[in-house]
């Protein structure tokens, strides 16, 4: 019995069927500390467990790819037999209890996955979301989290090269903190999380191990947050970005001498998860000494060692002629390290407690034996067009532009990234502020451009087409800096999947990314899953974030999205109609985006990326939110110089101005070049010329009347919004 | 004005990577008696009006002290 | 003959000794990193790179950790022979708090880590770090620091490089870097080994470490 | 083992941004009665050995304060 009365199963999270299923597997009542670890194994957070049946539906193959989805994270081949390898993860649950320490043990999480592979981190983005700036908590919020994003990134030294963040009433309750890392490592040297070679010592890296995240992290992620959130509390895990920096060196250092056998981070449910996986994936088993584990404080129980979520930790497997060597190597870099037990040949995990065996488990039970469960999929409405005349028309356009420019979704958002240290490395050849963080490739003359993105509102009117849409609006973005897709990953953030239609979106999204994923050939090597996103004032948006990994065979070629010279033309690339159905302009979730042009899209990849090769654009910006006019604003801004330029009405001038939707992308180059880029101009897209580079102002010229901005004035909105809503 | 110091430290149990850091630096530099260290704040606040403990107290509840990680005391000076 | 050695100092938490030595090796120079604990430089180093980061996890306060190790009492010998040394960002607050060089580098006025480009402006075109730029001639450096408000009596060092327009951290006079009274050990807040590549949009970086070769 | 307080705040009359930004902070949140706000920290070590308070007040020289910007004081505990 638990101390409330209720059965422990009960009390850790497990529903009775799976307690009797634990019973049947094990053949026997587990122990306490056995059955709290099935319990977090068996949580949604570790286990997948109502969403791994539909991620199957992901391209996850390809020429490419040289580890797919299953180890820490994915990794693809990039020329030199060198690999980029890359996840991003939530830190969603977390964020929301404590967000400095929630979303800075969110970056080192990931980051721990990375260099579990053997990669050595080279980038690092986030993805966002918070409740409104009018809102004291949402500030409160966005501010510290942002903070310990910063904080832990810069003491570790990987550059934040990008991110994204919305504020929406959706997420005032549960906010979503998503990181993502990008790490690179030669591909003969590529770890795996396999434990091998029976009699090789199991070894514990880094910090000791106190009573942080104690059903924390995988219980908080895998239940609603209620009334109840207080006796959570207690487990906030504390980051230690300092030992972080020095678990990356050794590791790097150890395996670069070849004393690692495998690798494998500490996260979700501490060492039962770590060591389950390592054991199962290797088909062996291992037996671990508890008393052996350095503790930070005394009185532990064997269970609370075994689950501990103290951060900065690896576990590795190393022969047993090496382990004075690992120790040496780990103490040359100020950090413990510990042989806390041995390789067998069971394939159960056991451990061992003053002597006693508390726990024997064949690891396959805790990684492969979970309860799958069909989410129940019922279909939302069908949502319609808006109809437009019902919307009233923004006449005064000037006014209505530099409202929208103030809008903090739409806004610059240099608050963020300049407490973020972007360049760390000498390898960052394009900054936060583009449409994709642009980092050299070590030791080539190659780039990779990387982004984090997101069409939420599109997801929650049809997340089919708004799956899609996630997908190419970040693979638009990383064209745009001339980068060629490569591969994905992706963080399926939801609400309850039990409830309501979730399951159904879930599964609509996964569908929508897959097909857009296959269609610009960018498969899916690594993810991350995070319902239950919910509090008693709603659901969140169907929220899956798409990170995508472009190549750039030149670095010197990368294109950003700022105006350079007088006298450049600038073209309106791409295809698709702007619409306010769910824009910025009309501010609402509401009507019905059009689905994009997969084929359209693919051919407005290829336009930027061969246009970039050959030399042709002094810039590219996609038109994302806030439409046309705001594109066109941040082309001048970030470029110091204005612009002129005529588009055509459409159906109404503001919608021109400030629809959303299409696959739209303003270049500008040198007149010269006008003609290659139009002829690049293939399979359905068009490249029109709407005006020139030049002035202080901004002019938009529609249907004979032209709206003038100075540009001084749509700077100092755009780049006051944040920072003044947040002085309120 | 009353002085009022609030002393706010890391949790017993909470990781405190400052004082591991200041511990390990101290034993580098040769003072072999060193047991445990930890670093935490000490707040010094002039504040006027009635009950400068409770609204030290109140302070510390509300912006000074994070209690999730952290413990705090409120000392009343002269 | 072969390249100048230059000892680029690691500590625990040190972040830019990779790109330090990278930008050592673009104007011609032998890096060599050297480990905290040691007490020597290495064999034949004719000068030191302190490079950027959070050494020990900026605890206590920037630098100070770090400025208490080993390595630090051979970077003394070495300076006092006239040796040159250059420390950048956290290399500069270890220097202060070292003795090496004076004042001290206090949190930033807003209280938050800035990462941005800056216009510095040569002060004292007279120390050899500024590549005989004339005063007043400007280099486009990044900075990104949590701490870097100097603070201190400029008189006790010559005042090398300022930021031009507004001061973004509230540093005494603007200073971003400082030079000892006898011009070779110098310290700066912005991080010119992110200013060595014109793939990264500046090579203003270079003079300081061609400094140390000279 | 002796547990000994180390008590380190910045010198009158040099600048306290953390002290000036948590006076702001509070008098925002409605704290009207505010005067001066200074932060500093407080270090608690444990020490063997003899003369404890000796040993501090070296600790504090040597590394635990910067007397250009710092004051600090030694305090035995039971
Ligand atoms: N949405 C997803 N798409 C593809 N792969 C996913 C997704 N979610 C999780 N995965 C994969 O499942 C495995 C387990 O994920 P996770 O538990 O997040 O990893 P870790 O245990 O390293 O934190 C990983 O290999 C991850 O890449
Ligand atoms: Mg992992």
């Amino acid at each position: 019995m638990g101390d409330s009365g209720k059965p422990l199963f009960q009390e850790l999270g497990l529903l009775e069927s799976e307690y009797d299923r634990v019973v049947k597997l094990m053949g026997r009542e587990p122990t306490d500390p056995e059955l709290v670890m099935f319990s977090l194994m068996w949580s949604e957070h570790c286990s997948y467990k109502h969403s791994k049946p539909l991620l199957k539906g992901f391209p996850t193959t390809g020429k490419r790819v040289v580890m797919g989805p299953g180890e820490n994270a994915g990794a693809v081949d990039v020329g030199d037999g060198l690999a980029i390898v890359f996840k991003v993860e939530s830190h969603n649950h977390p964020s929301a209890v404590e967000p400095f320490e929630g979303a800075a043990t969110g970056v080192g999480g990931i980051v721990r996955d990375i260099i579990a592979v053997g990669a050595k981190p080279i980038a690092l983005l986030d993805s966002l979301r918070f409740g409104p700036l009018s809102s004291q908590r949402s500030r409160f919020l966005f501010r510290r989290a942002v903070e310990g994003i910063g904080h832990y990134g810069n003491c570790i030294g990987i550059p934040n090269v990008g991110g994204e963040v919305q504020f929406d009433d959706r997420y005032e309750d549960s906010c979503l903190v998503n990181a993502m890392c990008v790490g690179i490592v030669p591909q003969d040297r590529i770890l795996s999380c396999a434990a091998k070679g029976i009699g090789n010592r199991l070894v514990l890296i880094g910090n000791r191990t106190g009573r942080d995240g104690i059903g924390g992290a995988s219980v908080l992620a895998s239940a609603e947050l209620g009334d109840d959130d207080a006796d959570k509390r207690p487990s906030v895990q504390v980051g230690d970005p300092f030992t972080e920096r020095k678990l990356i060196d050794c590791c790097m250092a150890m395996s670069e001498a070849g004393l690692l056998v495998a690798l494998q981070d500490l996260g979700a449910a501490g060492l039962t998860s770590a060591a389950s996986e390592m054991a199962s994936r290797g088909g062996v088993g291992l037996a671990i000494d508890l008393d052996r584990v350095p503790l930070r404080e005394q009185g532990l129980a064997p269970g609370e060692v075994l689950v501990s979520e103290s951060q900065e930790r690896m576990l590795a497997i190393v022969e047993p002629g090496t382990v004075q060597a690992v120790k040496d190597m780990a103490e040359r870099f100020e950090l413990d390290a510990t042989d806390i037990g041995e390789v067998t040949g069971t394939g159960e995990l056991e451990a061992l407690w003053r002597g006693e065996e508390v726990v024997r488990i064949p690891s396959l039970y805790l990684t492969d034996d979970v309860p799958f469960y069909d989410v129940p999929q019922d279909a939302a409405p069908a949502n319609q067009p808006i109809d437009i005349h019902t919307v009233p028309e923004a006449t005064d356009l000037a006014a209505a532009w530099l409202s929208l420019m103030s809008d903090p979704n739409v806004a610059s958002k240099r608050w963020i990234f300049q407490q973020y240290d972007q360049l760390v490395g000498a390898g960052t050849v394009r900054r936060p502020g583009g449409d994709a963080g642009v980092v050299l490739i070590p030791g080539t003359n190659r780039a990779i451009a990387v982004t984090l993105d997101c069409a939420e509102w599109h997801c929650e009117l049809d997340p089919r087409a708004g799956g899609q849409a996630s997908v190419l609006e970040a693979a638009r973005n990383v064209a745009c800096t001339g980068a060629l897709p490569i591969a994905s990953t992706d963080c399926l953030n939801f609400a309850n999947p039990e409830k309501g239609s979730t399951g159904w979106r879930l599964a609509e999204a996964i569908g929508g990314m897959a097909e857009a994923l296959t269609a610009i050939d960018a498969p899916i090597v690594s993810g991350n899953v995070s319902l239950y996103n919910e509090s008693p004032r709603g659901p969140i948006f169907p929220t899956p974030v798409v990170g995508i990994v472009g190549l750039l065979e030149d670095a010197s070629k990368s294109v950003g999205a700022a105006f350079g010279r007088h006298g450049d033309q600038i073209l309106l690339v791409g295809y698709g109609e702007p619409r306010l159905d769910a824009s910025r302009q009309l501010g609402r979730c509401e009507g019905l985006p059009p689905a994009p042009d997969l084929a359209k899209e693919q051919a407005l990849i290829t336009l930027l990326v061969t246009a970039a090769e050959k030399g042709l654009m002094e810039s590219a910006h996609d038109v994302s939110e806030g439409g046309f006019a705001v594109a066109l604003a941040e082309s001048c801004i970030n470029g110091d110089i204005g612009a002129d330029v005529t588009i055509p009405k459409g159906r109404r001038a503001d919608e021109a101005m400030f629809g959303e939707g299409g696959g739209r992308v303003i270049i500008s180059c040198h007149p010269d070049n006008v003609a290659a880029i139009q002829g690049l101009a293939t399979g359905g897209i068009t490249a029109t010329v709407i005006g020139e580079v030049g002035g202080d102002d901004v002019l938009v010229t529609i249907g004979g009347s032209t709206t003038q901005v100075p540009r001084s004035q749509l700077r100092e909105v755009w780049e006051g919004a944040i920072p003044q809503a947040l002085e309120a | 004005m009353t002085l009022v110091i609030v002393t706010v430290m890391p949790k017993k149990g909470v990781l405190d990577p400052q004082g591991q850091a200041v511990q390990g630096a101290l034993s580098h530099m040769g003072f072999a008696d060193i047991g445990d260290v930890r670093v935490g704040k000490r707040i010094e606040l002039e504040i006027n009006g009635h009950d400068p403990a409770a609204q030290a107290d109140k302070m510390c509840q509300d912006l000074l002290a994070n209690q999730l990680i952290e413990d705090y005391s409120v000392e009343v000076q002269g | 003959m072969s390249a100048t050695r230059v000892a680029v100092l690691r500590f625990p938490g040190t972040l830019d000794h990779e790109s330090a030595a990278k930008a050592v090796q673009a104007v011609g120079g032998d890096p060599v990193f050297t480990h905290h604990m040691d007490t020597e430089l290495p064999d034949g180093a004719t000068a030191v790179v302190i490079p950027g980061g959070f050494s020990y996890g900026d605890h206590l306060r920037p630098g100070a950790l770090a400025s208490r190790t080993p390595i630090l009492g051979a970077v003394k010998r070495h300076a006092a022979d006239g040796g040159r040394v250059l420390g950048i960002c956290n290399g500069f607050q270890i220097l202060c708090e070292s003795g090496l060089l004076p004042g001290v580098l206090r949190p930033n006025a807003s209280l938050q880590f800035i990462c941005r480009q800056a216009d510095l402006e040569v002060a004292d075109p007279g120390t050899p770090w500024t590549g005989g730029r004339l005063a007043g001639e400007v280099m486009s450096v990044p900075f990104k620091h949590h701490d870097g408000a100097w603070f201190g009596d400029p008189g006790e060092s010559r005042v090398v490089l300022r930021y031009k327009g507004e001061n973004p951290n509230g540093s005494i006079d603007k200073i971003a870097g400082i030079t000892n009274l006898a011009g070779n050990v110098m310290g700066l807040m912005p991080h010119p080994e992110e200013a060595c590549d014109p793939l990264l949009g500046s090579v203003d970086g270079r003079a300081l470490f061609a400094a140390l070769l000279a």
